[in-house]
């Protein structure tokens, strides 16, 4: 399985189609602990990403991943814009130069991006956010290689399970307990993003 | 929702807009953007003094922007941080060689969008500082939370950081009278009333008649608790208590009495006459006193209480002239 | 009731104690009076210039006494004139020998109590003259009515008049500038909202989910209009309109975007970005623009607009500088 | 009849309890056209005069008057205050020095009340205020001279007329034809100013 700037393009509009479709379910996941704008912020950065990366023609999916990047990083706003646009820009870094990423090359820019993103907001696991999906799904990655069924069963137990958790970062950090009980909003953008990958992947 | 506006969506242009009309000598907006900056940046041999946010917290933060305060302020959409590039293009705009200062309220999307434009700026050869403020009491705070907010205090980092700018100090002492603001400085707030947010049309968050919440933030996340609402005695004792048993203050202190959007003046004033006896009983010394319309919420009912402990440098910086729409003296 | 107060009767006691108490370098009570004062009175070689009035219109009247402005603010109780003696003590303290000027919002109580004070102070021997405005045109102006209310545009009296007392001119020359001021002010309200009295606990009106009222009074009384809330474009434009059609306005003007109470600043800009842009649109030059809380109504939501059409005398006038705590320039 | 300074203040104590007891109405007379705070502000007014003028040791009915003028003034506030402190004022100058008033002389005192009011109001017969009370009761008194039940009538006829008038003068005015329909409260209270006097001279 491997990777160009064709696919990553396609990656992007899967995952820009569960977002939409979505929408209105990631905000109201936002709403009883949040500030009930993630479907809203989600929606309209990946619609501007994906007119960008369809109007272009990339070389690599670095370059893909370099533009995906900048217009979440200007467009979705809120915590969630630089979350997913630091994951993008170092997954674009770390692939730099590559017309096509192996399964190893791609994985290591999904490490990349998930580092990205802990250092961005400063979040480990287990504090109810994106960081939650991501980290367990990058590792199964590392440990299983790319198995579409596999993948998005991990992502969707990942952000289920984020339903159990008290928030320690992010807004919902301050419901404290009342956390509780909520699938985090970012870790279900996060669970489309994957699952648009396995679709992406397993070729439908 | 009763509001006096256009599109929702359109809200936050047409107040930068409604804004910069109204104070055309003072104020003006680099193009394409919602930055709004002072006449004449960069100012030469300065050091670059940006703020900004969500909007929403009107007259914060531009109407801090002017002489002896910021030289730019950078608003988001209502109640949501303004993205990287927004805050670069300020930086790039404000600064004159000398380098530039952020001052960030201390919310998870302020801090992550202001550090990226940060980290943008200095790739391009800006030296950039920061700040984040977090004199919100009400919550806990702690390397494995998201830590205090940050709410009215930052008002008095605008306005000593400001000064010690306006001096000509380097980057490295307005970064340091900037940090010693925020170690000296806590707020407490309490809610009577939600707000609504334009474009969602509905309230925040449900208090009852006679309810308050106290320790609600300035975007209504929740506080500390929700109680029958109190006289503004009780209400005066229990903001300057929580503020005092988390941090000590004796000799001169400066006070913010601040309205979140809706309690009118009378209410300050009456609320700051029982902080000032409480303080006087507690042989704390007010130096100066601010009540007003600092940091608000919309049209949110309720205030806050700010105690910034001075010391010589901090009140000579606090004194000095500020020339904005909102802070002037 | 939601506010932030303790006995209802005492709320304007305690208002002017929290006032006096935040600012002592720059007001002081006169003794067991409802006056505030400036520091310094009465200031030699000048004319004492007095203002008043219910309170719940913070920040008037105290909020404009200071250097370049009012010499006394005499507080009533809200919505209430203050008596004959209250504004007899404000003249006797303010006087110098030059005389005392008195600024009168156009409402029954307002005028026989401050013209009963007047009587009383000539009867002492104190020279008085006054000036009462009438600038509200929701109104209709006849010698057979109570005549137009005074609202928003009083503060363009007291600055003008009062840059004129400070430049030492006689009580004869400040009369004749406040009246030019009066003939040349107009000004228009409206309000989303009502606003509850402290010693009564209920709204003074209804106003129906979808309904602005126009041309409300600053007290809640009725206006012209109600009707389904508007745009902010809609909204300027009936303002705007009903004031034009009163009186022409030409060349230069002064404009004034004031908030009742609750209106979030956002609105205001708002609101300033679409009269801007109809003024423009008429070939009215705006000279200089005030946006912000300068006549309120306790928590009402709404907004006044006040034009102010200016000749180069009123232009300098309204350029000197003013120290107060709600005005300065 | 003569009226003297002990008969002058029973008229004031009388006037007072009216006051108290009508306190309420007349607020709710001021409330559909005014601001609902005129039963308050005569009940503190007239309450505060009575204290005063019954420690007081009076020469004549004028020194009475004055002191209750003053109190008015400095104690009901809003419209009302300067009205029927300005009403009390001119009765006191123009009684002044007589130690007692015989009907021609207390009418005198009257009458000059009644052209006090009208001068601080600038208001006339027919604009919905208490001048039209004060001033066809004044008017009956000349013809008719103290008696009390014709008083009482006159002047309870008087107040019941203002209900279909317009006013054109005070709060009331604003609320233009609106008005029509609602007895004037400082009619009201006027009437109970003469209500007093005419149980006072009745010897009840
Ligand atoms: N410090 C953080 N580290 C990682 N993820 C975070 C952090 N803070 C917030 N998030 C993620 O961002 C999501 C909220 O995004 P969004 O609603 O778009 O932004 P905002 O909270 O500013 O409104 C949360 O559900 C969470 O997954
Ligand atoms: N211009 C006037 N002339 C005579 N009487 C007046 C005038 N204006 C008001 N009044 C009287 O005063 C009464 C209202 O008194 P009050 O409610 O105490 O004062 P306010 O209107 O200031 O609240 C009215 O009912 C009316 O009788
Ligand atoms: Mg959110
Ligand atoms: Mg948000
Ligand atoms: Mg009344
Ligand atoms: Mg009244």
């Amino acid at each position: 399985m491997e990777i160009n700037a064709t696919l990553a393009v396609q990656w992007i509009e899967k995952t820009n189609e569960k977002i939409q479709e979505n929408k209105e379910y990631l905000t109201s996941l936002d709403r009883p602990i949040g500030d009930g704008d993630h479907g809203l912020n989600m929606s309209r950065g990946f619609k501007e990403a994906l007119e960008k990366v369809k109007a272009g023609n990339y070389p690599t999916p670095a370059d893909v991943f370099k533009d995906v990047a900048m217009t979440l990083v200007s467009k979705v706003g809120g915590a969630s814009g630089p979350l997913f646009g630091t994951a993008f820009l170092k997954m674009s870094v770390a692939t730099a130069g590559q017309q096509v990423l192996n399964e190893s090359a791609f994985v290591k820019g999904l490490e990349a991006a998930l580092d990205g993103i802990k250092q961005r907001g400063k979040a480990t696991t287990g504090e109810k956010t994106m960081v939650d999906v991501w980290e367990p799904v990058v590792e199964w990655l590392q440990d299983n290689g790319f198995e579409p069924e596999g993948l998005l069963a991990e992502a969707e137990g990942a952000m289920n399970a984020t339903k159990n958790l008290t928030a320690t970062k992010g807004r919902a950090a301050y419901f404290k307990e009342k956390s509780v009980g909520h699938i985090d909003a970012g870790a279900a953008s996060s669970y489309y993003v994957f699952a648009a990958l396995a679709e992406v992947l397993g070729g439908k | 929702m009763k509001k006096i506006i256009n599109d929702p969506n359109e809200a936050v242009q047409d107040m930068l807009e409604g804004l910069v009309m109204a104070y055309p000598q003072k104020l003006q907006r680099l193009a394409e953007t919602t930055v709004v900056m002072r006449k004449n940046v960069p100012v030469t041999g300065k050091v670059g003094l940006i703020s900004g946010g969500g909007s929403g917290h009107e007259p914060a933060h531009a109407g801090y922007v002017g002489k002896g305060m910021l030289d730019a302020a950078v608003a988001g959409e209502v109640f949501t941080s303004p993205t990287p590039d927004q805050v670069l293009e300020a930086i790039k705009a404000v600064d004159s060689g000398n380098g530039v200062f952020l001052v960030i309220k201390n919310y998870t999307g302020d801090v992550m969008n202001f550090e990226m434009a940060a980290e943008l700026a200095e790739a391009e050869g800006i030296q950039v500082e920061k700040v984040i403020v977090n004199d919100d009491v009400a919550v806990e705070d702690s390397s494995f939370t998201t830590g205090r907010r940050g709410i009215a205090g930052t008002v008095f980092v605008h306005k000593i950081a400001g000064a010690k700018a306006e001096e000509g100090a380097e980057l490295s002492e307005v970064k340091r009278v900037a940090e010693k603001v925020v170690a000296n400085v806590r707020s407490m707030g309490m809610a009577l009333t939600p707000c609504i947010v334009p474009a969602s049309g509905k309230p925040s968050f449900q208090l009852d008649e006679n309810e308050m919440e106290i320790g609600i933030g300035i975007h209504g996340e929740p506080g500390i608790e929700r109680k029958r609402i109190g006289t503004a005695m009780e209400i005066a004792h229990e903001l300057t208590e929580k503020i005092l048993k988390d941090r000590e203050f004796s000799g001169d202190v400066a006070v913010m009495i601040n309205g979140l959007g809706a309690t009118p003046e009378m209410e300050l004033y009456i609320l700051n006459k029982n902080v000032q006896k409480i303080l006087s009983e507690k042989g704390i010394h007010v130096y100066k006193t601010y009540v007003g319309e600092y940091m608000t919420s919309l049209e949110m009912a309720g205030c806050s209480l700010t105690l910034l402990q001075l010391d010589e440098e901090l009140k000579s910086l606090l004194d000095a002239a500020a020339d904005t729409i909102a802070f002037r003296q």
